[in-house]
Order: structure tokens, then C-alpha cells, then sequence
């Protein structure tokens, strides 16, 4: 019987090419078992054979995602998998929106099971919970032996088109996928505890939690602004003239950098709005209403400012959601940071 | 405020020459029941029939499910302000015909109601599978306008209800089960150490094909006031709703509301019930501040520890209830809201149209959205010709066997959003 | 960073610290019914508020009304 | 407060165009409608009416009808919320199947329920007044 073909993904760390100073290495793929990859294959048993390994640096993922996406799929297509799995990446955050990236591409463009893995908190969860079977693992590496076990379990229940239960039953992070039970209960009965319950003070678990959101301890005030790079990002949708990324006017999936270097304003011959969640006349007439550098140009000539940062970052806020927001957040502020920008206004439509 | 229910149990119906029950059937005659709903010179003709639970049987559409009672002692008569004069009612004893059901179907406009399927995968979606039905199908004189054509519909199945419940009169129920709910000073006497709890059932009020009565008022027109569990059971409330089957309140569920009947269960255990607060779901914002301030205020000099509260209907009607959790919530009552939910076929989106804090503990009563098949049967009360434009049916739904595949929300009553059913949503 | 919108609630929800009320949804800094001067100085000011919401020391979700 | 019906639905235009100040889109559809709402809302208008008045889904009537009020230039949050709310879950609906294309009768049908709804409103003793 032929074997069920399995490639697996892996970052430069697991591949045991190196840490943080390897982490820009470009994607390459090798024959066969690399690393984590053993555990893989014996958790599925002698019916499968991972046929290939891919390795991709995090770093280097991270600034390439559409071309590292693409040469990816590349390597894979012609190993003709019948599953892919990748990780687990714990809770390294870019490996985990690696490994959440190229599991989608491939699970849209291959039509094949993807199962990958992660810590609850790793971003990666939040952007791709929805779209993927993501196992729950604990912090670190060391769950290896626990995770990869479990990882196998939920992949070969999918490539035997076995009815893949509830997150607790298999383990994975849950996917806000609502579904329907039958319950050994009524509502109303299940209302009475319920609500005694919340009266006694005890525990109690809703059915189905409200939208929540993450709160975070405010900096510092800045003690000196004339010392500060100062950096503008915004959700209003403002893009060059022709919208060069693509951006989506609602539900975007990205976000842009965009150059301001040596403007004075934001004119509209040169720039436009792609949101599609406000009557768009008036800033597609100027567009510093969003993005204030007109102002900001001002207040640097001034020296209120130390500098205006030569960039602003911008995506649309309607309709996207909080994962990718999320994601888009984490990414860019490492460069924010890297660029040495000390504070944000953040401009929302 | 006591009331005495007996219920007879019907374990099946049949024709008969005389309406009456004996040994658990109930027989009925079809000529009288058609003649009084010909009474109505709006109805143009009437279809009796009867659906039993296991056969191969689909009705629809249906427009509404009632279950026959008659009053037997104490103040007023069934359906007040309605079938018949304005008393209060909800003290003495009612007599039910627990099994049986009255339901209405025929055309009413071109879009709304549902279906049940009395056998097969798609029968535990709706109650009305294990009830013995006589529907009646009714068809309107031509040019009928859509509100009178509602009315219509509407009495006709509280007259046949009214009539058929008569026959349980002088019959000894199976069982008697007593309800009581005292002034509210003596009931908070009565079990001074248990929570106090209230029920805010909120009443679909919004327009045409989208309203409920209470003692023959409309409830849009109404400010939220108390009531006592009990006169629900009499018919205080009666619906005149008919758009989305999964989660309409159909006079049955009035009758039967699942909430009351389990706080009851509870009553002087592990908790005391004080009432219910009714209010509406009205499409002015406006309205919908007034209510809900009032449905806090009523918590509030209630003293209540806490309540559940329903709803009826998806999107305008969640605002109210997300006003009134927010607002009781407020006045430092406990709450519980009980919904169903509609967050798209792929189950990823929203459940609700609208959400606050406050609503961190709620009932799920299903996801309405889901795509269910529904095999061909035998037989058809009702017509199939509007199954691609009722509610969660789409162009191509029926299919040239008789098959059906549309979204769970076409069945009556699945997703009820009081918690009738044991069908439940969960994160996935 | 400090958080220039014109939905505050919406901006308290997601748990910005530092919060500039903006003018309106289609234009949150300046107002183009006053014509291009005054809704530029009305811009100004508006970011004025924000740099000094920056250097302003908070506990807590601050909304800067002015 | 001077109020404005939104309305792509023939029926309450013909019938509250004298009375009231009516946006008429005629060959609108019913995200035109709430589109308009929220351009409205934006700029300082506030929703009188609840944008999904009605159990029809956003994918099975075609017509929508929402009274708003000129507002005094102030973002009114509430509306901003119910209009935002309205317009995701009318997306949702929308996504996953259009409006059906209904016959001349049932279409009928859905402008008198819609004209239902804003009869009761306007029936309202506090209507004028708010």
C-alpha cells in the first residue's frame, strides 16, 4: 500500500541551523525527517512517510511573507502531500504566525489537511484560530513530547475523514466555530443554575462569551518630545494614489509602510483612502484629516518634535479582525522600535 | 395568585363524530371545525387534518401552534381580550390538552413561517414532531390585504383551539400540578432566605407579522409591567408573530413558556419566584430606552436578586436585550440572558447584532444558520410551493423528490430563544 | 502611543490609554464645512493635544478633552 | 428634531413624502440603505429607528427603511453603534447567500411589512415630539 505523504514545517531553530542570528535564513526544503520531524513520524505510525521537511528562517518569513509564502508552496507542490503539518512553534511568536501563514496558503491552494500547534498566547493563535486546527501546547520545546503526539491524532482523524470533536476533546485552541449539540438539558433549566449560580457568587460559564479585548499598563509620559522620533500610524485606510499593496477597503489581511520622505503634506494627487467604511469625500479631498503631516511637518520645523519618522503605517479598521489586527501590530512595532521611534499617534476613522 | 393545571395527556387524535377525549384520543369533528372557521368572511376555505408523531408527514407553512385549554373554575376565560372578554385570568383551574396541538398553515405572505417534519432526521428539530396536530388549512378571500389576512389566520387558530379545548372540560386530568405566586410582600415572606428571582420575557412587537398580544393589547403600544406567571398559562399572551420560524414564540410556547415552568419547579427549593416583567421589542429607539429604564426600574423596587430574560427574534431585538442585561445589571441585579444565535453558515462570524459587558452569563438556544437535509415524506399538509421563499429556505431548497436542504431556521421553533429545546451552540 | 478617534467608546473598549476625542467619522482631524484655514487650525490644535497627552503622566484610560 | 426616512421601499416614499423629509433610492438596495444611514450618522445625524427593524434577515427582505434625526453636530455613539452592528451583520448574511430575486407579488408583500414598521413608529404620540 502506498504510504500517506506527509511534509512538515520547520523554523531554523528546530532545524538545528541556529538561533536568532540564523533567523534570516531563506526557505529550503530537504529530503525526508529534519528534527521534530522524527517525532512526527512515529506519532503517525508506519501508513505515512514524511516526505520532506521545509525550513524557513523566522526573521526572514517575516519580511518576505508573500514571496517566502510563494516559494514555499513552490517546494511543497511537488512532494504531492496528502498532509502537511507545521510545528509546533510553542510560544515563539513570528514562528507561530509562520507556521499560521504558510499552514493556510497551503490548506487553500493544496486542498489538503494542515495541523499545526501552539501556546494559547503565541500571536499566531489569535490570527489563525479561526481558519486552522491549531493544537494547544505549553510554553516551551520541552511539551515536544506531549504535543506531537496529539498533533498526529487530530491529523490522522482528518485524513480519515473522522468527525473531528470539540476543542476539548482533541485539544485544539478553540475557533469561535459555533456548532450545534444537543444538550442533556433545556435552556431554561440550564438558565435556573445559571443564574443561582452568579447569585451565590460561585463559578459559573456562559455559553457564549461576549467580544473581549486585551488591556495593556500605559507608558510613561515622555519626558523630553523634542528628543523623540515620533511615528504615525493609522486605520483610516490612507494609501498612495492606485493603492500599490492592494490593501482591502474592509476585513484587510495586511497592512502598508508607506514614504513621506521630503513632504511637506499629505496631497491628493499623491495619496487616497481604500476604506470603505466612511463616506470618503472629504479625506480622498486631503488626506492629512487622517494622517496629519502637514501639521507634524510644522512641529518638527518648530522643534517640538525631535523628528517626524520618513514613514507612516496604515491599514483599514472596518470589519478587520481583532487576530489580524493583532498581528499587524505585533509586526510593525518591531520595526517602529527598531527604527528608534518613541511615540505613535495612532489616527482612527 | 394560585392556579390549578390538570392535564390530560393525548396520545393520539383522530376524526370522530363529536369533539370530545376518551381514554388519552382525541376525536374531532372536521365539518364544525371548519364551519366555525368559515365564520369569517375573510377565510374563504378551510382544510381539516391530522398529524400524528412518526408519520411521514411535512406541514407548511405554518403560521402558528396552539395548545387546547379550557378554564374551569376562577375568573375569566381562555385567550382574554381576545377569543373571549377582558378578565383576568391565571387563578382557579385550567384544564390542558397536553399532546395535542391546534396549528394553522396556509399562505399568508409570500416569505415567512416554516415547516415540521412529523418523522425523520429533521423531526427533532421542532416539538411539534411528538404532538398530535389538527391543522387547518386556511386559504383567504382574493385581494385580502396582508393585515387582515393576519387577523384572520390568528383567530382562526384560537377559535379551533378554544373549541377543541372545551372538550377537556369534564374530563379528570392524568395529572394536577399547582402554581402559586403570592403578592409580592407575602412571597418574599414565604421563603425570606431563598434568592429572589424575576422572569423578563420580552415580547416580539416591532409591525405587521411581527407582533404579540397581551390581554388583546398590542404589546408595542404598552409599557413594561408585572404579571403573574400564572395568567400566561390562562392565554394572556397570544402571538401574532409569522416571520422567522426557528425563533418565533408560538401561542403554545406562551402556554408552556420553559422558563416559568422550570423557575417553578425551583419555587421554595433553591430559590423564590416573584414574577415576570413583561416588556416588547419595539423598532423605535425611543421606545426602546423607555422600556428598558422601566424594566430596571421594576428589578429594582421588585428587590429582585436576579432574572433571566428572553427574546424573541434576531438583530432589532438584541439591542433591547442587550439594554435591558446592561441596565438591570446596573441596579445590581444578577443576570441571565437566553438567546439563540446567528453568526453566519460557517459559524465564524457573531452570534448576536449587538453585545454589552454585562452579558457574560447566557443560555445558548442553537445556531439557526446551520444547513440541514430534510429527506422527501409522503405526505404534505400545507403546500411546498413557497419552501424557496420561506425563512433559511434559497433558490434551489426543494428538490424534484420532495427533498429539502435549507438553514436550520426554517424549522418552527428549533433555535427558540427561551430555552424550550435541548438544542445548544458551542465554541468549535 | 496616544489614540486620536472620533468613536471614544469604541477606543475605551479596545483599551487605549491615552485618548484624543476626534471631530467627526469622515474627518476626524479638522472639519471641512469651516473651509481649509480653520479646519487646519482646528488639526493643530487637536495634535498640539495629543503631543501633550504624550508628556502627560496617566494611571489609567485618559480621554483628553482638552 | 427634523427627521429623514431613508427608504429604497416605493411605498413609504409615496406615502410620508409630503410629510416628512424622505431619501428616496430608488434603485437602491438594502446596503444602499444602511450605507447612506451610516454617511449620515457620520456626520453628526443620529438613528431614530432601529436599523434591523424586522425578523427578515438582511438577505431575504430587499427593502429598509430608518428614520433618522439631524443631530447638533455631535457624533451620536449609539447610533454610530447600532448602524456599525447593523451593517456587519447585514455583510454576514450577505455573504453567504444574496436576495433572493422574488416575484412582483412577495415583493409587494415585504414593502407592506416594511412600511409596517415605520407606520408604527410614526403613529407614535411621541414620534413628533422626539
Amino acid at each position: 500500500m502506498e504510504k500517506i505523504k506527509v511534509v512538515h514545517y520547520i523554523n531554523q531553530f528546530f532545524a538545528n541551523i541556529g538561533g536568532e542570528e540564523k533567523a534570516d535564513i531563506e526557505p529550503e526544503v530537504r529530503e525526508g525527517i529534519v528534527g521534530p520531524g522524527l517525532a512526527l513520524q512515529s506519532g503517525l505510525g508506519d501508513d505515512y512517510e514524511v516526505v520532506a521537511t521545509v525550513i524557513c528562517g523566522d526573521t526572514y518569513f517575516g519580511g518576505h511573507i508573500e514571496d517566502a509564502k510563494k516559494t514555499i508552496l513552490d517546494m511543497i507542490r511537488p512532494y504531492k502531500p496528502d498532509l502537511f503539518v507545521a510545528g509546533p512553534a510553542f510560544n515563539a511568536g513570528r514562528y507561530g504566525v509562520a507556521c499560521g501563514t504558510i499552514a493556510k496558503a497551503v490548506e487553500d491552494e493544496l486542498n489538503i489537511p494542515v495541523v499545526t500547534g501552539m501556546y494559547p498566547e503565541n500571536p499566531g493563535v489569535d490570527m489563525f484560530k479561526k481558519d486552522l486546527h491549531i493544537i494547544q501546547t505549553a510554553i516551551s520545546a520541552a511539551d515536544m513530547r506531549k504535543a506531537m503526539p496529539k498533533i498526529c491524532k487530530l491529523a490522522k482523524k482528518m485524513i480519515n475523514k473522522e468527525e473531528i470533536l470539540s476543542p476539548v476533546e482533541e485539544g485544539y485552541i478553540e475557533r469561535g466555530i459555533r456548532v450545534n449539540y444537543f444538550n442533556e438539558r433545556r435552556g431554561s433549566e440550564r438558565a435556573v443554575d445559571l443564574i443561582l449560580k452568579k447569585i451565590a457568587g460561585e463559578p459559573y460559564e456562559t455559553e457564549y462569551p461576549m467580544p473581549v479585548f486585551d488591556r495593556v499598563a500605559p507608558n510613561p509620559a515622555i519626558k523630553d518630545l523634542s528628543k523623540i522620533k515620533l511615528a504615525v500610524v493609522t486605520s483610516g485606510g490612507i494609501v498612495p494614489q492606485g493603492n500599490p499593496d492592494r490593501i482591502e477597503s474592509s476585513s484587510a489581511t495586511k497592512y502598508g509602510i508607506y514614504d513621506i520622505t521630503g513632504m511637506d503634506s499629505l496631497t491628493k494627487d499623491k495619496f487616497m483612502t481604500v476604506h470603505g467604511g466612511y463616506d470618503r469625500a472629504f479625506v480622498l479631498e486631503n488626506p492629512n484629516l487622517v494622517v496629519p503631516l502637514d501639521i507634524l511637518r510644522e512641529i518638527e520645523k518648530e522643534g517640538i518634535i525631535g523628528e517626524l519618522a520618513n514613514y507612516f503605517v496604515t491599514t483599514t479598521g472596518t470589519g478587520t479582525s481583532v487576530g489580524n489586527a493583532k498581528g499587524f501590530g505585533e509586526e510593525f512595532s518591531k520595526k517602529l522600535v527598531e527604527d528608534g521611534v518613541g511615540a505613535v499617534i495612532l489616527t482612527s476613522t | 395568585m394560585r392556579l390549578e393545571l390538570g392535564k390530560i395527556k393525548i396520545n393520539d387524535v383522530q376524526f370522530g363524530e363529536m369533539t370530545r377525549v376518551e381514554k388519552g384520543i382525541l376525536y374531532v369533528n372536521k365539518e364544525e371545525i371548519v364551519k366555525l372557521v368559515l365564520e369569517d368572511d375573510r377565510i374563504i376555505s378551510a382544510r381539516v387534518e391530522l398529524a400524528r408523531p412518526g408519520e411521514s408527514v411535512r406541514i407548511a407553512p405554518v403560521k402558528d401552534v396552539i395548545e387546547p385549554r379550557v378554564k374551569v373554575s376562577g375568573s375569566g376565560q381562555i385567550f382574554p381580550g381576545t377569543i373571549n372578554k377582558v378578565k383576568e385570568v391565571g387563578s382557579g383551574r385550567t384544564h390542558a390538552l397536553v399532546g395535542a396541538t391546534v396549528i394553522t398553515c396556509g399562505r399568508i405572505v409570500g416569505f415567512q413561517e416554516g415547516l415540521i417534519d412529523m418523522s425523520g432526521p429533521s423531526a427533532k428539530y421542532t416539538p411539534f414532531s411528538e404532538t398530535n396536530n389538527v391543522c387547518v388549512v386556511i386559504e383567504p378571500v382574493e385581494g385580502l390585504e396582508t393585515h387582515d389576512y393576519e387577523a384572520a389566520g390568528r383567530m382562526a387558530g384560537l377559535k379551533v383551539a378554544t373549541y377543541i379545548g372545551e372538550a377537556g372540560k369534564n374530563i379528570e386530568p392524568d395529572e394536577v400540578v399547582v402554581y402559586e405566586t403570592k403578592p409580592v410582600q407575602e412571597q418574599i415572606r414565604q421563603y425570606p432566605d431563598l434568592p429572589k428571582i424575576g422572569y423578563i420575557h420580552m415580547l416580539q412587537s416591532q409591525g405587521l407579522l411581527h407582533d404579540t398580544y397581551y390581554y388583546g393589547v398590542d404589546a408595542k403600544v404598552m409599557v413594561p409591567t408585572f404579571m403573574y406567571p400564572t395568567e400566561i398559562m390562562d392565554g394572556a399572551i397570544i402571538s401574532g408573530n409569522c416571520v422567522a420560524p426557528c425563533d418565533k414564540v408560538t401561542t403554545f410556547h406562551h402556554l408552556n413558556n420553559p422558563v416559568i415552568e422550570d423557575l417553578y419547579k425551583r419555587h421554595g427549593k433553591d430559590l423564590n419566584f416573584i414574577g415576570v416583567i413583561l416588556t416588547n421589542e419595539n423598532v423605535f429607539l425611543a421606545d426602546k430606552e423607555r422600556s428598558s429604564d422601566m424594566v430596571a426600574k421594576l428589578c429594582e423596587f421588585l428587590g429582585l436578586d436576579g432574572v433571566l430574560i428572553t427574546e424573541e427574534g434576531y438583530g432589532n431585538p438584541d439591542t433591547d436585550l442587550m439594554m435591558n442585561c446592561k441596565k438591570v445589571s446596573q441596579k445590581g441585579v444578577k443576570v441571565v440572558l437566553i438567546t439563540d444565535e446567528f453568526p453566519g453558515r460557517d459559524g465564524k462570524s457573531q452570534s448576536l447584532a449587538d453585545a454589552v459587558e454585562e452579558g457574560d452569563a447566557l443560555v445558548s438556544c442553537g445556531n439557526g444558520n446551520v444547513i440541514i437535509d430534510f429527506p422527501p415524506m409522503e405526505k404534505v399538509i400545507g403546500t411546498l410551493d413557497f419552501i424557496e421563499t420561506m425563512i433559511g429556505g434559497y433558490e434551489g431548497s426543494l428538490k424534484p423528490d420532495g427533498s429539502i436542504e435549507a438553514e436550520l431556521q426554517i424549522v418552527i421553533a428549533s433555535t427558540i430563544a427561551n430555552g424550550y429545546n435541548k438544542l445548544a451552540a458551542r465554541g468549535y | 502611543m496616544v489614540h486620536m478617534c472620533t468613536v471614544v467608546p469604541i477606543s475605551l473598549t479596545i483599551g487605549a490609554n491615552r485618548i484624543i476625542p476626534a471631530i467627526g467619522i469622515p474627518y476626524p482631524l479638522g472639519d471641512p464645512n469651516l473651509g481649509e484655514k480653520k479646519s487646519k487650525k482646528l488639526r493643530r490644535q487637536l495634535v498640539d493635544r495629543a503631543l501633550s497627552a504624550l508628556q502627560t503622566e496617566v494611571d489609567g484610560q485618559t480621554v483628553f478633552e482638552k | 428634531m427634523y427627521k429623514t426616512i431613508i427608504t429604497n421601499n416605493h411605498k413609504v416614499f409615496q406615502k410620508y413624502k409630503d410629510r416628512y423629509d424622505v431619501l428616496f433610492l430608488q434603485e437602491g438596495s438594502y446596503m444602499d440603505v444602511l450605507n447612506e444611514t451610516r454617511n449620515k450618522v457620520h456626520r453628526g445625524y443620529k438613528v431614530l429607528t432601529h436599523p434591523m427593524a424586522g425578523s427578515l434577515k438582511p438577505n431575504q427582505t430587499p427593502y429598509k427603511s430608518i428614520i433618522i434625526g439631524e443631530g447638533r453636530g455631535v457624533t451620536d455613539y449609539e447610533s454610530i453603534n447600532l448602524i456599525e452592528n447593523s451593517i456587519e451583520a447585514a455583510i454576514k448574511f450577505l455573504k453567504y447567500k444574496s436576495t433572493p430575486k422574488w416575484s412582483e407579488k412577495i415583493l409587494k408583500d415585504f414593502e407592506t411589512v416594511d412600511l409596517s414598521f415605520i407606520e408604527n413608529v410614526v403613529r407614535n404620540p411621541m414620534f413628533d415630539n422626539a
